[in-house]
């Protein structure tokens, strides 16, 4: 199972990968809405934590369709579904998430920092956002893998994956953004939101990739 | 300049095997030129008196106006690369113009953090939408996207010529966002921004910044050259992959 | 005082940036000149080489 | 080890493609499925390593013992597409299979020696022409041990010599106690097969 997970991440990150397209996707968000909205710091420094969230979501929404698609072209997810009796289903496609998380994903947590300081965002609020995007982002890319499967015999199934699982997002898109804020202005609870995202996380790990196999089984009729 | 002398040296250069052997020549005594005059440039800085108004911070004056310059300079050879592969279909222009980006990206983002480390003390952040900062940002973005995209197409041809029109669309398109993130700058930021660079440098410290300046070049064309130089590796490695496979085929078949 | 702590984390971080780059450049300069040996040992002669043989 | 089929059905996007068909294949033996395009010679395969469910009659696989409880754990399926990233060198392709599917049988290089394809294992799989490819795949089929052999036009785009090659391979799998379900145009050489025609025939 652990070779499953190496090979994705090699491809992962080799050039053709999805890694770098999610990257600069991110960075061009970001980029965009200064300039947009002007060099105000202050008014940058209030939506940071909002639009490095939105800007993560949809930059791993971004290289999902690719997760089954590839594997789909050279005919290796046949091989993948045959192997059910040595390896769970749902096993190998949480190892595959896990790989494009690892691959595509961590990369964007690990810019965000970054970015949040040309949105002039003070220290807590990036470190609160950073690791939220770190917790939660998990759960998008399993939810992801959801839409993935259900979009891999569609010829272009791209779009489709986000527009099917962005309203299965939202929840975790609110939770982690309200916890970053609730990081800067002191009324607002800190640990609920935050644990309730966990909890997010933890479920989706699980109904993901149940549901992305029987997608998986569904759409080989 | 250095580079239109370098181009009319390039052009002779069409056999990438008498590259080679002029690259194997080339890039030691160059590296050794640009670390003696980094050496030179920044003790010299270093021994200038310290700026009356920002204290010792104005040496990182020495090495962010380099990298600037040089983020801006690169594009300006990988323009000339990109005539070169476009106009005079030169064989080595579309192995310059893959090899100058990463080294553009890496002198550009250098650029932007010491000059963000520059900025702190005075603005108190580190990153203010300064109208020079943010121009210098968005050729980083173009730098990365040049990247991409010679990496994203495996064709060798194909790249090339996609990279090159990109790249002279992104030169021609400088001057424009200079002038127009100069004009979003002035329109929103009310605080007058202290300027980078100030109109009149006093001369002691202009010697060291010509020096490192002239360093740093030296240092980029040497990396551009060592980075060449593993790109027609790359190419041939691939040519003899196919070859290796074709050999096998006629001789089984 | 500070201010010497920005002139040191800036040479730093140029230090970083460009060691990392030349890091690279030899790392893939080697890795490439591996292959190539590694091709040339397989015998695979390349067209230039093996026209005047 | 009997793997037997009985009245068996199968349906692709609601239309039904061949009915009531009856074979038993023991170990050591091959069923060569033959028919003209369309005839359902891929379905059949997918069928029958459960990849699309049947859909009427059984699948029976007798004599297996519980290491191999179902046909998908016992088989090894080729289908049209190689199973190979082209990014990666066929060693890396094999190495990962060989260390995915278990029950490791030859080794990597032995298996290339055996498609010989000996001398390209570090090359990455995109430069290899159509018929190399094939091979690679078929070098798959040797990494891991699996008595079933589920093969969906398994020479297509291979020569003269790779084909008789794999012929050899085919019969050395079944002295193995292996047994052999091939769909394809051309004839394989293999001695004393049993023949399953589908179509307009059946």
């Amino acid at each position: 199972m652990l070779a499953l997970y190496v090979r994705d991440l090699k491809l992962g990150i080799r050039a053709g990968g999805g890694a770098l397209v999610g990257i600069l996707f991110f960075l061009a968000v970001i980029a965009t809405v200064p300039f947009a909205i002007g060099p105000e710091l202050t008014l940058l420094a209030r939506i940071g934590p909002a639009m490095l969230w939105t800007g993560a979501l949809l930059a791993s929404l971004l290289g999902l369709d690719r997760l089954f698609q590839a594997d789909r072209e050279d005919g290796s997810l046949d091989l993948l579904v045959l192997a059910a009796e040595r390896h769970m289903l749902p096993l190998i496609v949480l190892l595959k998430c896990l790989a494009h998380w690892t691959a595509s994903v961590l990369p964007l947590v690990i810019a965000a920092p970054v970015l949040g300081i040309l949105l002039n965002m003070d220290p807590l609020a990036n470190a609160a956002t950073t690791l939220t995007l770190l917790v939660g982002s998990p759960a998008v890319t399993f939810v992801g893998a959801i839409g993935a499967a259900v979009a891999v015999t569609l010829p272009r199934g791209g779009l489709l994956v986000s527009v099917l699982i962005l309203p299965l997002v939202i929840p975790v898109l609110i939770f982690g953004v309200s916890t970053a804020y609730a990081s800067v202005n002191d009324p607002a609870p800190f640990l609920p939101p935050f644990l309730i995202l966990c909890a997010l996380t933890l479920f989706f790990t699980v109904l993901g990739p149940l549901a992305a196999s029987a997608a998986l089984r569904a759409a080989r009729g | 300049m250095t580079e239109t002398t370098l181009t009319g040296r390039f052009a002779g250069l069409a056999n990438p095997t008498r590259f080679l052997a002029l690259a194997d020549r080339l890039i030691l005594p160059m590296a050794v030129l640009s670390l003696l005059l980094l050496a030179a440039g920044l003790v010299l800085g270093f021994r200038a008196p310290a700026d009356y108004q920002q204290g010792t911070t104005v040496r990182i004056m020495y090495i962010h106006v380099p990298f600037a310059w040089l983020s801006m300079m690169c594009w300006g050879v990988m323009s000339v690369a990109a005539l070169g592969t476009l106009v005079w279909r030169h064989p080595l222009a579309d192995v310059a113009l893959k090899a100058a980006a990463p080294v553009g990206v890496v002198f550009t983002g250098l650029a932007l953090a010491t000059g963000s480390i520059w900025g702190k003390p005075m603005w108190g952040t580190w990153w203010v939408w300064d109208a020079r900062l943010t121009s210098v940002f968005v050729l980083f973005l173009m730098y990365l996207g040049v990247i991409a995209l010679t990496r994203a197409i495996d064709d060798a041809g194909r790249a090339g010529r996609a990279a090159a029109v990109i790249t002279l669309v992104g030169a021609v398109n400088l001057p424009i966002i200079k002038f127009s993130v100069d004009w979003w700058n002035t329109l929103h930021q009310p605080a007058a921004v202290f300027r980078m660079d100030g109109p009149t440098i006093h001369p002691t410290m202009l010697w060291p910044l010509m020096i490192t300046a002239l360093g740093f070049t030296v240092l980029f064309f040497t990396l551009h050259l060592a980075a060449m130089r593993t790109e027609v590796l790359r190419r041939r490695i691939f040519a003899m992959q196919r070859l290796a496979a074709r050999r096998e085929e006629g001789r089984s078949a | 005082m500070t201010h010497l702590l920005y002139v040191a984390a800036a040479y730093g971080c140029a230090a970083l940036g460009l060691g990392g780059l030349i890091a690279w450049i030899v790392w893939d300069q080697r890795a490439c000149r591996q292959r190539l040996t590694r091709l040339e040992a397989s015998g695979v002669k390349r067209r230039s080489e093996r026209a005047p043989s | 080890m009997r793997l037997t089929a009985q009245d068996l059905g199968a349906e692709r996007g609601g239309e039904r493609i061949f009915s009531g068909l009856h074979f038993a294949i023991g170990a050591g033996e091959a069923l060569l499925v033959t028919g003209p395009n369309g005839a359902g010679k891929s379905t059949l395969l997918q069928v029958l390593c459960g990849l699309l469910p049947a859909a009427e009659g059984t699948i029976l696989l007798e004599g297996a013992g519980e290491e191999w409880p179902t046909v998908a754990a016992a088989a090894h399926y080729l289908g049209h597409g190689n199973a190979m990233k082209p990014a990666m060198s066929v060693e890396e392709n094999l190495r990962f299979w060989r260390e995915f599917n278990g029950e490791p049988c030859l080794e990597v290089d032995e298996a290339l020696e055996e498609v010989g394809l000996g001398s390209l294992g570090y090359l990455p799989f995109s430069t290899l022409s159509t018929g190399q490819r094939r091979r690679a795949a078929i070098a798959r089929l040797l990494v891991s041990w699996r008595p079933i052999w589920l093969l969906d036009e398994p020479t297509a785009g291979l020569d003269a010599r790779s084909e008789t090659r794999f012929t050899a391979l085919m019969e050395a799998h079944r002295a193995d106690g292996g047994l052999i379900i091939a769909a394809t145009h051309w004839p394989l050489h293999l001695q004393d097969v049993k023949e399953l025609v589908l179509g307009d025939a059946a």
